[in-house]
């Protein structure tokens, strides 16, 4: 198509430039700052070299809220999978009332993390939040939500399943309605059992959407920070501290501009190289290759 | 074979579901008819039965005293998101067009690196890039404005609207564009008259994301704007720094998330008709 | 295998619908164990509905559905021991060839050392048995149909294999060849197949028995060559058979019928009350003639189309098309004047659309 | 105003799809494309619409270079195999589209999009969405849409493949006589069956693995093939094509011999052929080789016998509906003075004596 080479680009590049823009800056001048001493006394442009990057690594803090984060983002997103699977199939055919839970159930990934995530801080208020009001009518004692770190850490990822189960839902059950009808009907010809037929059927079929809404969580869960912020501003102490969170603090709060940029940097290809490595496994775990 | 207890086990595992899902607005909902004097008498949570509903909280938030006013900062999350989502929308579908039906290649770059590049900047976290956006704002006077707001936020929609178009596009037989085309039109009149009529399902799913995305933003906000321009999240947030009226939270919450619940219902609505299973494949 | 019985079965989509609307008007089926049949008609006709309610998939509005005289009608899918061959072939993705064939035995607990005989008796039927090691879904779709069908010969109680449309989806290059292997792997297990296909070269190549359906109605059970030599409405004459067969409206006053003034005799006879009959004549049995003789009419020439090995010839007589296929090597007359026999054994008897006598 | 194709090439992985493809297509003439699947048809239409880029060769049209012509102004109509038309737009608009893009009037569009509905039986349709036709009706306003701009060019891409046969009988006589009044319109049309090629064309164009094998009348191809490639395709079935020797007027084929021998073939050299045979020209008889009976099919109103005699595979046609068992012995007839001779490259060296007088009789 020779009149087409023109056109082409000018399809993409007003998209890909104004990305490319966007992006480059901010990536150029993080580099850059990050081999420099600035700071809130000293605000220059300055050359130290690596020196952030040793001082990083020592800093205990950071990868204590890296490894944290690893672990916040594999169990909430492993727990939104399960239960967005499951609710997904339970509203999936015949319910009642399926369109009036589909939306609730969609609804809070709709809301404002940071904004409900202060109603949620409302509600683990030690003495006037009903979480301690629910479980004192269930006859256990009241626990310090937000002031002790395992309780935070809890809430911390009641919150996060909370906000973002909605997501795997919808995604889930997006997959769900648009799988072909016949596999299962020749399952039930073939006398398969619910069961399964869910594990031989449904899981498979399933397989490409799980494998996608999983990695989008996982992304989107890595810059973890807003609601962190919001619920426990990183406490008590640092026990709730996401790298997203300890950057903020050491960057933006505190002014260590060079410094933030080095953990930037290093978070980002921490990240990048982690989701990565899990989007490959789960690709081959869930047995993709060669599949469109 | 199913038992005649499975439908119990199944609406007793929605119900629980439901009630947890729902419990947080119904706790907004009912702190935002509180008092001082009801919030701090401890949970209570059925109003006239456990307490006496007052209007505070809802006032204080259309200005009233000691209160805060969500107009404006609603007005500049709605231009905010609108703005940006058009802009991503228009940028994005391009790209994703000329990526679904044209095949680049730039040295070892290819279509699907492209595309990569794109959606790979959801990864950046907005904590990385909002010093340099600081002084890039600062440097343009955009700084504390819509127009710089909306540009970065441009970064952050960009990439969704790309990755929802192209496998849109790539549902959309090319023997459409080869028709188009014999038929007189040169590439862009394909593109507006023959593609985008038929893209109607993947565009409305891509805006639904982006204003998901834009209006919930609110770490960029945070940062890169201060006095002059304040979104809602920003003005919901910044009461609950200081000691919490919960009433005029709750009350504000609710206000801020209210358009967007009504999204829901869309939502829905597009997830029935099948609309969005392109999107997950 | 089973012997399957339609008996008053009908259906509506929409309840309460009248039955002139019905998808599947009331009707009495039998198919014979170890009998090939294809259920045919255009699209709406009500195969489907028929097949899914074989299947299951669908309760009749009214009557019963009996496999082998037990009353199945209530009873699901999988309760009924059939199997099906989809238009679109379905596998299990995540199983080898072997675990896709085996599955049925296993959800029915047979034993391993049992289902491995099986399975490779059946997958050396289908040519599959070197690639039962194989990912299922790496195979070209028509290997998948095959295993499809695999799916229901494992099982040795299968009441019946029912087939929907199972070469759309194939390439067009491969369709003759699963369909020849298809029609082998029957002839050689012998199930009762029912067979639900729009295409006529399609249900006549596979079925011993055709079933023709039309809005809801079936218009024609018989062999293929039944329907080809004694259609029993013009619509089967129409969708039977290519080109279609002729169909001639003959004057009758007090005597016997003529066909522009000049007299055809026919080798039937039909009561005087009937009034306006047709007569039908395939266009492989109207022949162009040079001698004047008996049921040899004048015609003209309208048009010829050449299709290689035979030439159709639209030809007018007494003011109505009429086709006739003739031998490439017969070539095409030089006049337009024609003469048009129309043999006496070969005129069919029509009225109202309906064959009222066979000769 | 002729369309020139000259020594076009094409190489895809390795594959050619179009090898020295060289023709002329002339404005007022129906030309048939028959080939099987995966042929080059496809790819020669897309190249002459300018959707698919050659590797070389040259295009003209009117003395001017059309490779250089973007695929908007070739003026040039498709119609695809599947049935192709704008999902958001009802029939009228369909049509209308190409002709809004023509900047013709209002009212002309308007005459022409009724006109052209009518012509192809949608007048009463103009409202539906194409999603609530049937895949005939939808292939009818593809076909409208090609014929109301009245383009210099109409490529139609086996068009009827996808439609049951009824369907794509009662077509084939619709675009015959729609076909009649196209003026000056070069039209290209191709297919995968003979009869389509034979009753629709002007001229026929035999294509095979990229090339084309031959180019002529309907009759010139189906009565002089050039090869035993073109015998095959030109037939349906396939002409069944068997290795065989002529001695001394005597044809010996698979191990049996012919009792009495045509006397087309008297006169030729003694030696190896490959003798072709209509499957009309092949019959179950009382006496004659034995094969045995490996599939049958219907068509229509006719019945294919598959025969395997030794290893040689024949097809046997029968007029009627009949049934014959798999699996049975039966004897075949081969008709000596039906016999086309090619030599053992394939290329035809002597056709049966009917078919050389009808060809130079006209």
């Amino acid at each position: 198509m020779d009149g087409l080479r023109r056109h082409k680009s000018m399809f993409l590049l007003p998209g890909l430039l104004t990305l490319f823009l966007i992006i480059i800056f901010p990536l150029l001048f993080t580099i850059r700052v990050s081999l420099s001493g600035w700071n809130v006394s000293n605000p220059r442009m300055d050359f130290i070299g690596g020196a952030n990057y040793a001082a990083m690594l020592h800093d205990s803090r950071f990868w204590a809220s890296i490894t944290r984060l690893i672990l916040l983002a594999g169990g909430t997103v492993l727990i939104q999978y399960v239960i967005g699977f499951g609710m997904a199939l339970l509203v999936w055919r015949e319910a009642r009332g399926r369109r009036f839970w589909r939306v609730l159930f969609l609804v809070p990934m709709m809301t404002t993390p940071v904004v409900m995530a202060a109603i949620w801080q409302t509600i683990f208020h030690e003495s006037l939040g009903p979480a301690n009001d629910l479980l004192g009518m269930l006859g256990l004692t009241k626990i310090p939500w937000l002031t002790e770190s395992g309780p935070a850490l809890v809430a911390l990822m009641t919150v996060e399943v909370w906000q973002w189960t909605p997501f795997m839902f919808l995604l889930l059950l997006a997959g769900l309605l648009s799988l072909p009808k016949e596999p299962f009907m020749a399952a039930a010809i073939d006398g398969a059992s619910t069961w399964r037929t869910f594990w031989k059927v449904t899981f498979p079929l399933m397989a490409p959407v799980s494998v996608a809404a999983i990695i989008i969580r996982l992304i989107e869960a890595s810059k973890l920070s807003d609601s962190v912020y919001v619920l426990t501003s990183g406490g008590p102490g640092s026990s709730t501290e996401t790298p997203g969170y300890y950057l903020y603090i050491q960057g933006l709060r505190d002014q260590q501009t060079g410094y933030g940029g080095a953990m930037s940097l290093t978070y980002l290809v921490l990240m990048i190289v982690t989701l990565t490595v899990v989007a490959a496994l789960l690709t081959r775990a869930f047995k993709l290759k060669g599949d469109s | 074979m199913r038992s005649r207890l499975y439908p119990v086990f199944k609406y007793t595992v929605i119900a629980l579901w439901a009630c947890f899902v729902a419990g947080p607005f119904f706790w907004a909902m009912t702190t935002s008819f509180k008092n001082a004097n009801a919030v701090q008498g401890g949970p209570t949570y059925i109003p006239w039965v456990q307490y006496k509903p007052t209007l505070t909280g809802w006032r204080n938030i259309f200005g009233g005293a000691g209160g805060i006013d969500v107009i404006d900062p609603f007005i500049n999350s709605a231009i905010v998101t609108i703005a940006a989502s058009a802009i991503s929308l228009a940028l994005g579908s391009l790209a994703a067009y000329a990526l679904s039906r044209y095949r680049f290649k730039l040295g070892f770059i290819k279509n699907s690196d492209i595309v990569f590049f794109f959606v790979s900047q959801r990864i950046m976290p907005p904590v990385v890039l909002v010093i340099p956006f600081f002084y890039l704002l600062q440097w343009g006077g955009l700084l504390d404005s819509i127009p710089g707001l909306v540009i970065v936020t441009v970064a952050l929609l960009l990439p969704i609207a790309v990755w929802v178009m192209v496998d849109f596009f790539n549902g959309i037989p090319r023997e459409i564009d080869e028709m188009a085309m014999l038929d007189g039109c040169p590439p862009f009149q394909t593109f507006v008259r023959a593609i985008l009529p038929n893209s109607l399902p993947g565009l409305t799913v891509a805006a639904m994301f982006c204003a998901v995305f834009g209006w919930n933003d609110f770490f960029f906000a945070f940062r890169l704007t201060f006095t002059e321009v304040q979104t809602l999240p920003q003005a919901v947030v910044a009461l609950n720094s200081s000691i919490p009226p919960w009433w005029t939270l709750s009350a504000a919450a609710l206000f801020g998330v209210a358009p967007l619940i009504l999204l829901a219902l869309w939502v829905e609505r597009l997830l029935s008709k099948g609309n969005l299973s392109g999107a997950v494949r | 295998m089973a012997q399957l019985d339609i008996v008053d079965v009908g259906h509506a989509y929409a309840p309460g619908a009248e039955e002139e609307r019905w998808a599947l008007k009331p009707l009495n089926l039998t198919f014979e164990s170890g009998k090939t049949y294809a259920l045919v008609g255009p699209s709406g006709c009500g195969k489907t509905t028929l097949l899914n309610i074989l299947s299951g998939l669908v309760r009749p509005s009214q009557g019963r559905v009996l496999f082998d005289g037990v009353d199945v009608t209530a009873l699901p899918t999988k309760a009924r021991n059939i199997a099906q061959v989809f238009q679109f072939p379905v596998i299990y993705k995540s199983m080898t060839v072997y675990e896709n064939l085996a599955f049925p035995l296993q959800c029915r607990r047979w034993d391993k050392a049992r289902i491995d005989a099986k399975v490779r008796q059946v997958a050396e039927a289908l040519d599959l048995h070197d690639r039962l090691r194989q990912p299922a879904r790496g195979l070209t779709a028509d290997d998948k149909q095959l295993i499809s069908l695999g799916r229901g010969l494992v099982r040795d109680d299968v009441a019946a294999v029912l087939m929907d449309e199972p070469l759309t989806v194939i390439d067009p290059q491969l369709k003759h060849s699963l369909r020849r292997k298809i029609r082998e792997i029957t002839e050689q297990f012998r199930p009762t197949v029912i067979y639900v296909t729009h295409d006529q070269y399609e249900a006549m190549s596979f079925a011993q028995e055709l079933l023709v359906m039309k809005d809801g109605r079936a218009v024609q059970q018989g062999t293929p060559e039944q329907l080809f030599e004694a259609p029993s409405s013009t619509y089967v004459g129409y969708f039977i058979g290519s080109p279609a067969m002729n169909f001639l409206t003959v004057d009758r006053n007090d005597g016997p019928f003529a066909l522009g003034g000049q007299p055809l005799s026919v080798a039937w006879d039909i009561p005087q009350s009937t009034t306006e009959v047709q007569v039908g004549v395939r266009p492989e049995y109207v022949k162009i003639v040079t001698d004047p003789g008996p049921n040899t009419f004048p015609g003209r020439l309208r048009g010829v189309s050449d299709h290689g090995a035979q030439r159709v010839l639209e030809v007018e007589v007494a003011g109505q098309p009429v086709r006739a296929k003739t031998p490439r090597e017969e070539g095409v007359p030089v006049s337009e004047e024609v003469l048009v026999h129309l043999p006496r054994a070969r005129a069919l008897p029509y009225a109202d659309g309906k064959l009222i006598l066979r000769s | 105003m002729n369309l020139s194709v000259t020594d076009l090439c094409l190489t895809v992985d390795g594959v050619d799809h179009l090898k020295n493809v060289t023709a002329t297509f002339r404005p007022g003439r129906l030309h048939t494309v028959i080939g099987r699947t995966m042929a080059g048809k496809t790819t020669l239409l897309r190249a002459l619409a300018g959707l698919q880029k050659v590797d070389s060769g040259s295009l003209t049209r009117a003395g001017a270079d059309f490779l250089k012509t973007p695929v908007w102004r070739r003026d040039t109509a498709m119609v695809y195999q599947q049935f192709i038309n704008y999902p958001h737009l009802n029939v009228f608009g369909n049509v209308a589209f190409p002709l809004k893009r023509a900047g013709l009037s209002r009212d002309e569009i308007q005459r022409r999009v009724r006109q052209s509905l009518a012509s192809v039986g949608l007048a009463d349709f103009e409202k539906r969405k194409p999603s609530q036709l049937s895949g005939g009706q939808q292939q009818r306003v593809a076909m409208a849409r090609a014929l109301a701009r009245g383009t210099g060019i109409l490529l139609l891409d086996e068009p009827l493949a996808n439609l049951d046969y009824k369907l794509r009988e009662q077509l084939r006589d619709e675009f015959k006589a729609l076909f009649s009044d196209q003026g000056d319109t070069i039209v290209i049309y191709t297919t995968t069956e003979p009869a389509e090629a034979m009753m629709l064309g002007d001229v026929v164009l035999v294509m095979h693995e990229g090339r084309i094998l031959q180019t002529g009348t309907p009759q010139e191809v189906f009565e002089r093939p050039a090869t035993t490639t073109v015998a095959s395709i030109i037939n349906d079935p396939p002409m069944n094509i068997f290795a065989g020797r002529l001695e001394g007027g005597q044809v010996t084929v698979a191990g049996f011999q012919a009792t009495h021998v045509s006397a087309h073939l008297a006169d030729q050299p003694d030696g190896a052929y490959q003798f072709g045979l209509r499957a009309t020209d092949v019959s179950l008889a009382s006496s004659g080789v034995e094969g045995e009976v490996t599939f049958v099919e219907i068509s229509g109103s006719e019945t294919f016998v598959h025969v395997v005699v030794g290893e040689t595979p024949f097809v046997v046609q029968i007029e009627g509906i009949h049934d014959v068992a798999l699996g049975d012995l039966v004897k075949l007839r081969l008709r000596p003075d039906r016999l086309f001779a090619f030599d053992e490259q394939g290329t035809l060296v002597r056709t049966p004596s009917y078919a050389l007088a009808s060809v130079e009789g006209c």
